[in-house]
């Protein structure tokens, strides 16, 4: 019997999910022998590939590259996992939201501030910058999701009780202390 | 001295928010009977915001701290009571005022169209005073007059069975009235020599 | 002076110089009917008759509401020993031709005449209603010379307040503000219990929009409430009422402040009543815009000058109530039944309506129908003969789909119920209520998801939000309401707002938020098929995001989308 | 005071009378869960997280505000309950701006507790599109609007408690709000005794202590609490005497 496949992807959220699944140590040499790590930030994988067993989101949707891609990924993965609190109801990503258009945004941070380094818009036509959405989505209000795992990030103990579950095919059962948000 | 006095200086005090009610102003006075004949007692909160309503047109804050210290009701609780009152309002109203209702028979019958027609006419959002002042349009929940429905009250006068255009025909003819009214009394002034 | 021998003298006096007319002429006074020009109506006629040197002979009254309010200003002629005469739509020329063909020489003016056989007038029968558009509302000797004040000083001239008690529960009156609950059961409890600083309060803080049941018995017939007030007051031993009034009814207010004033003059209310030990007073208090104030306890909240937020419950107002003393709280048409329930006793009042539905129930009728108004009908009544008959049918040849009972915390009743008796288990059954009196008939182009959002908008603007399900839930159902309706609804959104309505239902903290999913629960119901017509496929909502790829993302997204409510 | 004998969650207990049933159930060992309720302030029974069944009663009833009777069964955990407890809260969260990663109570929040308690793992509803300005006006507070609950456990520990009256509830349904005074600013609350209780009462982190960042809340709720239970048996003392 092949090893599962098991993919992970860093939609907008700062990759502190993926740091702390990099907390796991040495646990992650046993995943590593028992899964194939087909698609994650930390593999250089271009394309998101067909097949994938699960599949852990970390960011909320924030832009046409994330939409793209977590659709695209939902059609290729049998189980979606919302990674963190990002991905799971927008958390600090989709503070934006309540500011409004995110064009103003944009102008703000890359022309407007005083921080600002080229004092120019970057030029969405060479593709530099993915057009941002109007709102930051959590996972779940684009996809079906079939597991939370709730954290900012979630601790690696959090991680390793949701991958173990779902690679043994049972749904996770996280206890409350290991769902709290935040 | 009087408990008006006495919270015109507290709210003096309190700055800004609230500055004292001059005391030659005749509403004072009007305020000053309605206290007395509720008694200066606190159950008689919303008797009196109402009567502060009629005299003034709404309810501001130097007024309300008034009401507080003349009832002797904590300020937050004044406020809370006025504010969960939807008759109430914070606002100066516009010259006239249209009235559409919202019942439901009304609903059943356009209100909504009602709405919408005068709104675009005029400009005004629901709920709004139009920015030179002239117009506040309202909602009301059921005036009760649902035999004539959908209904709309022009400066309280009510409009029966109303298509949009009747009520803005007699929102206009509420302004003009107004206006030339005005006009009368600037010709009459001038008349006199400009005595007015 | 006693009020119970002036009485007589009153009416006596009333009587006689009403009959020095020969003619009597009624005009409708009420707010619906001075809408329509009824002032003009009155002039005309008034000029007329003064015209014609007719002051003596002909009796001009502004009356109270006469029902039929779509038809309005309605006026009645009533001439000694014939018949009386109905007109309706009277403008102010009908009025002069009225005045100067029917007043002065006696020919009626057949083309503005109204059968009094007419449906809409034979089929009702008037207990609350039964001065309505018969006195003049603005005299307490018409009120009197009508059998006004009589229940009252018989119950006190010779009742037990136990007996008062036993005659209302023996008529089967059940309260009308909605709930229905037995008022006599009420009256016993306050009875029961022990303090000498007891109160009433006659609710007529009539919130349900399209309903002015209630407003017309304070307008046009204030002195019924009062008498309804003090007998309650009598069989309970409370010694203060109050009348709460929603604000949008000045003119109620002012007629109340009006019949208390006479009242007290006649002393009909005030100390040593009758010349017995029985003191009872009343006043009036204002609401300021809060349909939650129509709940017993958020009313007494506002009657103390708080915010109108419910309590919980018990403690009941029987046991605390107003300033922690023992209340109880009767809607203004349940008092409004008392004075004739009293004077014509309870077998006659239980021989009306239905074995659990006793009496009457004035109605607010509205909606797409030829006539529409006030009526009063008896309990039990079908929904198709309010339409048809009364009604007129629905106007305009179109079809009927629902009727709505109990306004925003009812619900509707399809066509295939149309024979249903109109009382308060069969209704309860169709799952909408008996509410206060408000129905609104819909015809065929009405769209039911659109009413039940109109309803939900209107609980949410009218929770008090004091308590998390309504405050919050109300908010959010009328969001999924509005997906729905425009366009915007998934299945996951319907199953959603079906969740919501469980909760809500569940949880709230007062009858609002209890009943608030109603009309979306009965919608629901019975024009399921109208919400799924309405359903977008999953990820719809995605589509011209960039990044979706537009149109294919919609159909992609709906093979994987979500669909289930929660995936835990 | 005579007992009163019931079933919580099938455990038999006896309770005084007039105790009500969520202290009843500490005493069977049954944490209800709460969030308006506070020991030392009044019952509103507002928040409807503890709501319970009873045997015969048709509508779950308030935990905090429903005294023992004999002979009561009560079920505090069914699942009918619980899954609507989880809506209530979801819908708790998609009210304001609640987000713990950028919140002062972090780990000591009760609603971050509820939700990792009823399993709230995720919201299906949506915050609203704006966020309320904060009022930083006081000098050593702050309150944030977008992330109060409006339990009202401020308000009625600055009335009942400290009797300054400070802390109000105005508007109504979705509007309705805290103001403190007339709406002023808090700093600019004549009233205000700056004593700080409202902050201790706040469950989240709507009122808060300047100069302390994300998880750093550090007031004790019990405190209101333990000053009234402590005002209640010292008044009865003759210590001075």
């Amino acid at each position: 019997m092949s090893k599962p496949r098991v993919a992970t992807v860093w939609l907008a959220g700062c990759a502190g999910c993926h740091m702390s699944f990099l907390d796991l140590d040495e646990w992650l040499i046993e995943l590593a022998q028992a899964v194939d790590l087909v698609y994650s930030p930390i593999a250089d994988v271009k394309e998101f590939p067909a097949d994938v067993d699960v599949t852990l989101v970390e960011g909320a949707v924030a832009n046409a590259d994330n939409l793209e891609l977590l659709l695209q990924l939902r059609e290729r993965s049998k189980i979606v996992v919302a990674f963190g609190d990002c991905a799971v109801h927008g958390n600090v990503s989709a503070m934006r939201n309540p500011l409004g258009d995110p064009g103003e945004l944009v102008a703000e941070a890359y022309r407007d501030a005083v921080t600002s380094l080229h004092g120019h818009l970057p030029d969405p036509e060479n593709g530099i910058v993915p057009a941002l959405l109007p709102r930051v989505m959590p996972a779940h209000e684009v996809v079906r999701v079939d597991a939370y795992l709730p954290g900012c990030p979630p601790s690696a103990d959090r991680i390793r009780t949701a991958v173990e579950a779902l690679l043994a095919g049972t749904s996770p059962e996280l206890a409350p202390t290991q769902r709290r948000f935040g | 001295m009087s408990a008006l006095r006495s919270a015109a200086a507290a709210a003096g005090a309190a700055g800004a928010a609230a500055g004292p009610l001059p005391a030659d102003d005749p509403r004072v006075a009007l305020l000053t009977t309605q206290l007395k004949k509720v008694r200066y007692r606190a159950d008689a909160l919303i008797d009196v915001l109402h009567a502060v309503q009629d005299i003034y047109g709404y309810l501001s804050p130097e007024v309300l701290t008034t009401v507080a210290d003349a009832l002797q009701l904590p300020p937050s609780r004044v406020l809370g009571v006025a504010t969960f009152y939807h008759l109430f309002t914070f606002e100066a109203r516009g010259d006239h005022t249209c009235t559409v209702c919202t019942g439901t028979a009304c609903f059943v019958k356009g209100a909504d169209a009602l709405m919408a027609g005068v709104s675009e006419a005029f400009g005004v959002a629901q709920g709004a005073t139009r920015e030179d002042g002239s117009l506040s349009l309202l909602e009301a929940r059921c005036i009760g007059s649902c035999g004539l429905a959908p209904v709309a009250l022009v400066d309280g006068t009510i409009v029966a069975k109303a298509k949009p255009d009747a009520v803005i025909a007699a929102i206009r003819n509420a302004m003009e009235a107004s206006v030339s009214a005005e006009g009368a009394v600037r010709e009459a002034a001038a008349g006199e020599g400009g005595a007015a | 002076m006693s009020g119970g021998v002036d009485l007589f003298d009153l009416a006596q006096k009333e009587r006689e110089e009403q009959a020095t007319y020969r003619r009597t002429v009624l005009c409708c006074g009420s707010t619906a009917c001075l809408s329509g020009g009824a002032q003009a109506t009155q002039d005309a006629i008034r000029d007329a008759v003064a015209e014609k040197g007719l002051e003596q002979d002909v009796r001009l009254v502004a009356t109270g509401c006469m029902g039929l309010c779509s038809r309005g200003p309605l006026v009645k002629v009533r001439t000694r020993g014939e018949d009386d005469v109905l007109y309706a739509d009277v403008d102010a020329d009908a009025g002069r031709r009225i005045a100067e063909q029917h007043l002065t020489a006696g020919q009626p003016v057949e083309d503005k005449a109204l059968s009094l056989e007419h449906p809409f007038f034979a089929r009702q029968v008037r207990v609350v209603l039964e001065n309505m558009g018969e006195i003049d509302p603005n005299r307490i000797e018409d009120y009197i010379a009508h059998g006004g004040y009589r229940a009252l000083r018989d119950a006190v001239n010779t009742m037990t307040p136990a007996g008062v008690i036993d005659v209302v529960q023996r008529s089967g009156l059940r309260g009308r503000g909605g709930g229905g609950y037995p008022a006599g059961s009420k009256w016993k409890l306050l009875n029961e219990a022990k303090s000498d600083q007891k109160t009433i309060i006659a609710n007529g803080d009539e919130g349900d929009p399209g309903a002015y049941m209630d407003r017309t018995v304070m307008e046009d017939d204030p002195h019924r409430v009062l008498e309804g007030m003090a007998i309650a007051a009598y069989a309970t031993g409370a010694v203060k009422g109050y009348i709460y009034v929603r604000a949008e009814y000045p003119v109620a207010v002012r007629r109340l402040e009006q019949a208390i004033r006479q009242a007290k003059r006649h002393k009909l209310l005030g100390k040593n009543l009758f010349d017995t030990d029985f003191s009872f007073d009343v006043e009036i208090r204002i609401g300021a815009g809060a349909f939650v104030c129509g709940e017993e306890t958020a009313l007494m909240a506002s009657i103390m000058g708080q915010r109108g937020t419910p309590v919980l419950r018990p403690p009941y107002p029987t046991e605390r109530g107003l300033w922690g003393q023992p209340s109880m709280i009767n809607n203004v048409e349940t008092l409004a039944n008392v004075p004739t329930i009293m004077r014509r006793g309870a077998d006659w009042f239980a021989s009306i309506g239905t074995d659990s539905s006793r009496g009457t129930k004035v109605f607010a009728l509205a909606g797409k129908l030829d006539n529409t108004g006030l009526i009063e009908v008896p309990m039990g009544i079908t929904l198709r003969e309010i339409i048809e008959e009364i009604g007129g049918g629905v106007a305009g040849g179109k079809a009927f789909k629902a009727a709505q009972t109990g306004g925003p915390s009812g619900g509707c009743i399809p066509l295939k119920h149309i024979d249903t008796p109109m009382d308060y288990d069969s209704l309860l059954a169709l799952g909408s209520i008996m509410g206060s009196g408000g129905l609104i008939v819909m015809d065929e182009d009405v769209a039911m998801p659109e009413v039940a959002r109109f309803f939900m908008r209107f609980c949410m603007d009218e929770s008090c939000g004091k308590c998390l399900p309504c405050r919050a839930g109300t908010y959010e159902m009328h969001e999924l309401l509005d997906a729905l309706v425009t366009g915007r609804g998934t299945a996951a959104t319907l199953a959603r707002l079906e969740t919501l309505c469980e909760v809500v239902r569940t949880n709230s903290l007062c009858g609002l938020g209890q009943t608030a999913p109603n009309p979306v629960l009965s919608t629901l119901h019975y024009f399921r098929p109208e919400y799924e017509a309405l359903l977008v496929p999953d990820g719809a909502h995605l589509a011209g995001l960039p990044g979706a790829h537009a149109a294919a993302a919609a159909d992609r997204a709906s093979a994987s989308a979500n669909t289930s409510e929660r995936s835990a | 005071m005579a007992g009163v004998n019931l079933k919580i969650d099938g455990v038999e207990i006896e309770a005084p009378a007039g105790e009500n049933l969520m202290q009843a159930a500490v005493r069977a060992g049954v944490r209800v869960p709460g969030l308006c309720q506070l020991d030392g302030l009044s019952v509103v029974g507002a928040c409807r997280m503890c709501m319970v069944e009873i045997a015969g009663t048709p509508r779950p009833r308030p935990a905090c505000a429903t005294p023992v009777g004999e002979s009561m069964d009560v079920h505090t955990d069914t699942p009918r309950l619980r899954e609507h407890r989880r809506v209530l809260l979801e819908m708790l969260f998609a009210e304001g701006q609640h987000i713990c990663a950028a919140c002062v109570a972090s780990g000591a929040c009760e609603l971050q507790n509820l939700a990792a308690e009823l399993g709230v793992d995720h919201v299906n509803f949506t915050p609203p599109p704006t966020r309320l300005e904060m009022d930083l006006s006081h000098p050593r507070f702050g309150y944030d609007p977008s992330r109060c609950v409006l339990c009202t456990r401020c308000v009625r520990a600055c009335a009942e408690v400290e009797g300054a009256f400070t802390w109000g509830v105005a508007g109504r349904g979705r509007e309705t709000h805290l103001v403190a005074d007339l709406g002023v600013p808090w700093g600019e609350a004549e009233s205000c005794t700056s004593c700080g209780k409202c902050v201790s009462a706040c469950p989240v982190g709507a009122l808060f202590e300047k100069g302390t960042s994300v998880g750093e809340r550090r007031v004790p709720r019990a405190l209101v609490s333990t000053l009234t239970a402590r005002r209640e048996r010292e008044s009865h003392r003759e210590v001075l005497k």
